[in-house]
């Protein structure tokens, strides 16, 4: 399967792993981003994201589409969160299954690369005295 | 020609708006809107060379010319993941 | 935390991920390797992996400590199955959970890649007309 | 003096054991007992130079001096994961 998913709502990492890998699937392997509670020295209460919705799903697409293509994986599950995420809780899991497992640790590494170069998404962090957007050009 | 503008993140707070009607003179093209803007929300002067660029939800060049109905939406730097 | 169990039942994945992750962790990332259905274009019927068990433990717990002082991983679970894995069953799981996502690839990537060189256990496939041991060599 | 060998995989099965006693001449080395072994278990000549030696569980090299009380094991390239 194949699946990308933009979601206000908690991400199952169970019910997303639970479909991954065939019989001929020799390695699945899952990435789960979540949000940290410091972010340089400071505490972090909750993030929010924001997203520029169906562009962000046609990026994903794309981005799971080369992966894909390019390393021949079974299956490839993408769920990316949006809204308000608290500390401890998963933004973003990717879980891919393919045969060897060369091929999932190089479309998993591509896939998150990916995602934080191009898809429209904002992460914002939220502290006791105030509020940032983070870049990532840092 | 009228297109539709969208803002995101630290673009739409500079700018105050997320989503408007914008006319531009024929012939324009992305890069001719961006200094429209930018002269019009001077916020967006400090991101002004990071600024990211989408027509109809597909990122774009500043070289394009712009069409009439175009959605295109400009934000800083992404951040997701 | 820091584990690591050599096993004759099921690997439960969720129990293992469940404790995943302190909120100073930005990343987890989990590699399941799994029986496959085929091996050199023959139908695989299921596994049986011997183990030499005191020493296939301080060698996975080797390999561990060392991914965790060289990435600084905050967490980190191996479980290696022995005896019959049957066909889509996981035979190893390893989880880890780090502050940067590069720290977690690197010590899941260098766990499983010793793993499968250093650690004294043997993973002998059966066919319906026999049965062979893997060699890892080719 | 006396040592216990364990015998894994592929080379317990050409051994035909997986433990046993075994006495060995003072002063023999790792490699000794290997050269030794070969020539009393045929069916393993064809793993020889791939078989890997274990003194009291931790991997060894053959010019290893052998003790009394000794646990070597014997065993093919492993295969888990």
């Amino acid at each position: 399967m194949v699946k990308v998913t933009l979601q206000k709502e908690a991400i199952n990492t169970q019910a997303a792993l639970a479909g991954a890998g065939t019989d001929a699937d020799g390695a699945i392997l899952a990435f789960i981003g979540r949000a940290r509670n410091f972010s340089q020295g400071r505490e972090v209460l909750r993030l929010e994201y924001e997203v520029y919705e169906p562009m962000a799903k046609k990026e994903l697409e794309k981005i799971v589409g080369e992966a894909v293509a390019r390393w021949k994986v079974t299956h490839c599950i993408v769920i990316h969160r949006y809204g308000t995420v608290g500390i401890g809780e998963p933004s973003i899991l990717i879980a891919v299954s393919s045969p060897h497992r060369d091929a999932a640790f190089q479309a998993v590494r591509y896939i998150i690369d990916t995602v934080k170069k191009t898809v429209p998404i904002w992460k914002k962090e939220f502290f006791a005295d105030g509020e940032v957007w983070v870049s990532e050009r840092s | 020609m009228t297109i539709t503008l969208k803002a995101f993140a630290a673009a739409a707070e500079a700018c105050g708006f997320r989503d408007r009607e914008f006319d531009v003179p024929e012939g324009d093209t992305v890069g001719d809107l961006v200094d429209l803007l930018a002269a019009s929300y001077p916020g967006l002067l400090p991101m002004r060379t990071d600024l990211l660029i989408a027509v109809n939800e597909e990122y774009s060049e500043t070289g394009r010319r712009l069409a009439d109905g175009d959605v295109v939406a400009v934000f800083p730097p992404v951040s997701g993941g």
